[in-house]
């Protein structure tokens, strides 16, 4: 039983690792601020899931656990929350979601 | 009092500090002034209280929370610190006495609650650096009086104050944290923070790299922070732009505060554990000590604003301490010790007389105050007592500092005629840059200054702290048995350091 | 195996810290400091140190990010480019640089348990702790009791941090602006999932306030959440329904309340027949003296922490741009 | 092996002068006050390192109690002083630097000197 809760909780953590390191080169490859902040927003959303995940299935039935869930919680609230606010603040600030070069074109300018 | 006795040297730091709060929540202003002055004058009384006990005792020691000392913070104040708060409580009343009248033209009333606030906090950072015996207790307290003096210089009508001040919050703060390292160092291979216990420690540990680094650091750090020579380029426009009340309470008492810091954990900590450093440390502040005073002079011969000139005579001040203390002697030590002294009465009246000056006169332009002693006769007289002060002519408070300095120079042997050379050529150019100042008040023509008729003396209420100080100038000239004897205590308890 | 998290974590801040300082727009050198921040309290974790790393995350990441965006949005966002007295720098830098190299040469290794800090004052505290006060968190029993004078300094610092930018940004050049700054009013998403955190990050501050004795905690950090949630609300209703939540005289009154709250436990232990700080005078068991006065200064810090944070991010976003 | 235990030093030594540098180099105001905050976080880390004891954990006595190796308490008590002094130093900067944007319109030192050679050369 102990070595099926071990395995899985393995299991999500390396995905999860996975899914930051998918979230970084996208921030990183992406041509302009909006989609990246699809690929940030992925770091943001799926990844916390599992590794939390993972860790509670470490921790087992103990007050860490219940610590853990909370931050969980916390951190799918104030996330996608934090990412709608970058998203408004740049539309207001005349960031037009347009094709590439023209956009590398204006932020030269 | 007698029930207070044994808690006096954390009291001298509680008074102000415990004040300062309630000085910002005065709703008006004369009402903060009342009780910053009050503050001021308590701890002018403790401090000489202080200066009793240590006459007697020796060295009154204090635990806080009643632990002992390695694992409490213990406070002991000697006749090094004894003198010292003599000093900084004196230079505060006087400064808040004066500031009634010399403040409202530079602060808005609804502001002044926060500027008395600060100027305790000041005054109890200082206080506490005196009184402490712990290294990181003596960190603490030095942000406190620089973080409060950085708001005292902010705070005045000219905004060219705010760069100035800005460069010195950079330079303390980076004073600072060189001297945090250093503690940290020191602690890192004794594994205690007091001083007197850190001194029997690292004598096990005795010359490893880690200790000559810290050396090293604190060294430049309180430098930075006293405004020697090549590291004082932050103290001459903070000094011109601040309120004037500022100026005089932190050139009185400020930078010589980091020079006791240095010179008591040089010699308590270092000097007596680590081979040759008494060699390192006079032979690295002496040539800067000797630079500070020829150069500095020499600029302040050169300057027309009234408060630059004075800051920069402070600057050649500081390197006659830092000479006096780089003689590793009694009597060197002595002369280092009773020079703060005396610098602080000498400094602090012209500065008060520049005050008054600044009443009646808008820009302290030396063209300025042309003819300006037939309408202000009391201030400009203050003022000559502050210059004859600052050359050192027999009978005023700074001669004594420059006999013992010369007297001190003398044992020195081979060196001692390039010492002497020094200190009279300093003496000369402090002559020549105070004689312009009074030439230009006295016998320069009125119609070239200022129209005649708007100029009036400055009024009694700032004029009597003025006179105060002159009085003391010389008082301490001709009767110097209190400060000669505290300098020369504190003197033979560095030396008993030494190896 | 945590040596090698030491050591990633260490070069990844070091890269954060060169990046920080190469960048000329200051709102990207404040982003990557705030990330410094959070690395530097990771780094701590991982060298035992909790209370230093919720300080650190607390204040690096948080206050120090929201004052320096506060106070970028009033003045410039970009840095000029200058090269005047490069190579001068450098020198100076070389110089101190070798001088502190060469003082680790003979340092004690990391972590090696017979380093002479662990051999004299750290074991007797750690032993007496349990004895004299009996509180579990050794951290908080060192800064409250056994080193209360430095925390009393600490607070008289942040004290005057306080009055100091009050007493600076009350000098309005014009008349003092009342243009009404509503926030972020029309963001619905944000005002919703602010009005649900809010209360828990405060009740959060809280716990941290009382918890301090038991696990990592204590006034500072206590008083660095609760600003920060009330400066969140602030970012989110508008400083001006901000400050009618916290009206300014009670702001003051925080301020200078707290900083009198500590130094009045001390004088009130001095009343008592004790020295100053020496909290077992407080009541007939030292023990349980040591306890309320502890409890008392913490109480004390947090208020003033919380007041001058406050205090300081009113007087910066009351500012109209001039 | 030997060095890997003074890694963290040499990594808050870089650091330490990392901000150092910036602050002595840079002309911009905000950036000086950056490259201060840097400098004193390197101090910080130096300390922490110091207390670090191998195989330690922090100093709480849990209920779990039994014989446990902690790590040196004194370092973090005077980190967590000199945390809040460099905060508060911080604060006290940025309203200086607010105050000098107003007056002067730049926070560039070198701008603001031309500025008050400017003025004050009119005025001497």
């Amino acid at each position: 039983m102990q070595m099926g809760v071990d395995i899985l909780s393995w299991l999500l953590l390396t995905c999860g690792g996975l899914f930051v390191l998918v979230g970084g080169i996208g921030a990183l490859r992406m041509p302009d601020l909006y989609t990246r902040m699809h690929a940030a927003s992925v770091t943001d959303g799926i990844a916390p899931i599992l590794i939390v995940g993972g860790l509670i299935l470490q921790a087992g039935i103990t007050l860490a656990s219940i610590k853990l869930a909370a931050i969980l919680i916390f951190l799918l609230l104030t996330g996608p929350a934090a990412s709608n606010a970058l998203a408004s603040a740049a539309v207001l600030s005349g960031h037009r979601p347009g094709n590439a070069s023209e956009m590398s074109a204006e932020e030269e300018a | 009092m007698s029930s207070w006795a044994p808690h006096l040297p954390v009291l001298q730091v509680v008074v102000p500090l415990m004040t300062a709060p309630l000085a910002v929540l005065m709703p008006d202003r004369r009402l903060a002034w009342a009780l910053a002055t009050a503050a001021s004058i308590c701890a002018l009384a403790i401090a000489i209280a202080l200066v009793g006990d240590v006459r007697e005792q020796g060295t009154v020691v204090y635990e806080v929370g009643s632990w002992a000392p390695p694992y409490g913070i213990a406070l002991g104040v000697d006749a090094m610190s004894a003198l010292l708060l003599l000093v900084v409580a004196g230079a505060s009343t006087l400064g808040l006495l004066a500031s009634a009248t010399s403040l409202p033209g530079e602060i808005e009333p609804q502001r002044q609650p926060q500027f008395y606030a600060a100027w305790l906090l000041s005054l109890a950072g200082l206080s506490g650096i005196l009184v402490t015996a712990d290294a990181f207790n003596i960190f603490v307290f030095m942000e406190i009086s620089s973080l409060s003096a950085y708001v005292l210089i902010a705070g005045g009508p000219d905004k060219r104050a705010l760069p100035s001040v800005f460069k010195y919050l950079a330079m303390g703060t980076i004073g600072a944290t060189f001297y945090l390292i250093g503690v940290g160092l020191v602690y890192m291979m004794t594994g205690t923070l007091n001083l007197a216990d850190m001194e029997q420690r690292l004598a096990t540990v005795g010359d490893v790299k880690p200790i000559l680094v810290a050396a090293g650091f604190i060294t430049v750090g309180l430098a930075l922070k006293a405004a020697v020579f090549p590291l004082h380029v932050w103290l001459p426009n903070a000094y011109t732009y601040a309120p004037n009340v500022v100026t005089v309470f932190l050139a009185a008492c400020a930078t010589k505060i980091s020079i006791y810091i240095l010179i008591r954990f040089d010699f308590f900590v270092f000097q007596g554990n680590l081979t040759a450093h008494d060699w390192q440390f006079s032979y690295f502040l002496m040539p800067l000590a000797i630079l500070g005073i020829l150069v500095a002079s020499m600029v302040a011969i050169f300057e027309t604003h009234l408060k630059r000139l004075l800051a920069w005579s402070s600057v050649a001040q500081i390197g006659y301490i830092i000479l006096g203390a780089s003689l590793i002697s009694v009597t060197g030590l002595t002369a280092s010790m009773l020079h703060m002294f005396n610098h602080a009465i000498a400094k602090g009246t012209a500065f008060l007389a520049i005050a008054c000056l600044a009443l009646s006169i808008s820009s302290l332009d030396i063209r300025n105050i042309a003819g300006v002693a037939r309408h202000m006769p009391w201030t400009m007289a203050a003022f000559v007592v502050a210059g004859l002060s600052l050359i050192g002519v027999p009978g005023t408070a700074g001669f004594i500092s420059k006999w013992y300095l010369i007297k001190a120079a003398l044992e020195m042997g081979d060196l001692a005629f390039p010492l002497i050379a020094v200190i009279l050529i300093g003496s000369v150019m402090a002559v020549i840059y105070v004689w312009r100042v009074v030439e230009s008040a006295y016998f320069g023509n009125a119609d070239a200054g200022m129209s005649g008729a708007t100029i009036k003396e400055a009024p009694l209420a700032i004029l009597i702290p003025t006179w105060i100080a002159v009085m003391l100038n010389v008082w301490f000239g001709l009767a110097p048995a209190l400060p000669v004897e505290l300098s020369t205590r504190a003197a033979e308890l560095l030396m008993g350091h030494m190896p | 195996m945590s040596a090698v998290f030491g050591i990633f974590l260490l070069t990844l801040m070091l890269i954060t810290a060169i990046a920080v300082v190469r960048t000329r727009n200051l709102f990207v050198a404040t982003t990557l400091m705030g990330i410094f921040s959070l690395l530097l309290a990771s780094n701590f974790f991982l060298l035992d140190a909790a209370d230093v790393a919720l300080t650190e995350a607390a204040v690096g990441a948080g206050i120090s990010t929201v004052l320096f965006l506060s106070a970028l949005s009033l003045t410039a966002e970009q840095e000029k480019p200058g090269h005047r007295g490069r190579l001068v720098a450098l020198a100076v830098v070389l110089v101190t640089t070798l001088a502190l190299l060469h003082a680790t040469l003979d340092s004690p290794l990391l972590g090696d348990i017979n380093a002479p800090v662990h051999q004299h004052v750290a074991p007797w505290y750690i032993d007496n702790t349990p004895l004299a006060i009996d509180v579990p968190n050794v951290v908080t029993a060192v800064l409250a009791s056994f080193r209360g004078f430095d925390t009393l300094g600490e607070v008289f610092v942040v004290f005057t941090a306080g009055i100091g930018v009050m007493f600076l940004l009350a000098h309005y050049p014009q008349k003092p602006p009342h243009q009404p700054h509503h926030g972020l009013r029309h963001y619905l998403i944000q005002r919703l999932v602010g009005r649900t955190v809010i209360p828990f990050i405060l009740l959060f501050g809280f716990y941290v306030q009382f918890h301090g004795d038991f696990g990592p905690g204590g006034g500072f950090q206590a008083g660095t959440l609760i600003a920060a949630g009330i400066i969140l609300f602030a970012l989110l209703e508008g400083p001006n329904s901000a400050i009618k939540v916290i009206p300014s005289g009670v702001l003051k009154g925080m301020v200078a309340g707290g900083a009198l709250l500590y130094g009045g436990v001390g004088v009130a232990t001095m009343l008592l027949g004790g020295t100053f700080l020496d909290y077992s005078v407080l009541s007939s068991d030292p023990v349980a003296g040591q306890h309320l006065g502890i409890l008392l200064i913490e109480l004390g810090v947090g208020i003033t922490v919380t007041g001058v944070l406050l205090s300081i991010f009113f007087a910066f976003a009351s500012r109209k741009h001039f | 092996m030997e060095y890997l235990g003074l890694y963290n030093y040499w990594i808050a030594v870089v650091l330490l002068m990392t901000g150092f540098y910036a602050v002595v180099a840079k002309r911009n105001m905000v950036k000086k006050l950056i490259g201060l905050s840097l400098f004193q976080a390197a101090v910080f880390l130096m300390y922490i390192t110091m207390g670090k004891v191998d195989g330690g954990t922090a100093p709480i006595y849990t209920a779990a109690g039994g014989e446990q190796i902690f790590s040196n308490p004194l370092p973090q008590v005077l980190i967590l002083t000199a945390i809040v002094v460099g905060i508060s130093t911080t604060a006290l900067g940025l309203a200086i630097v607010v105050r000098t944007k107003e007056e002067y319109g730049t926070i560039e030192e070198d701008e603001i000197q031309q500025i008050d050679e400017h003025t004050s050369g009119g005025q001497q």
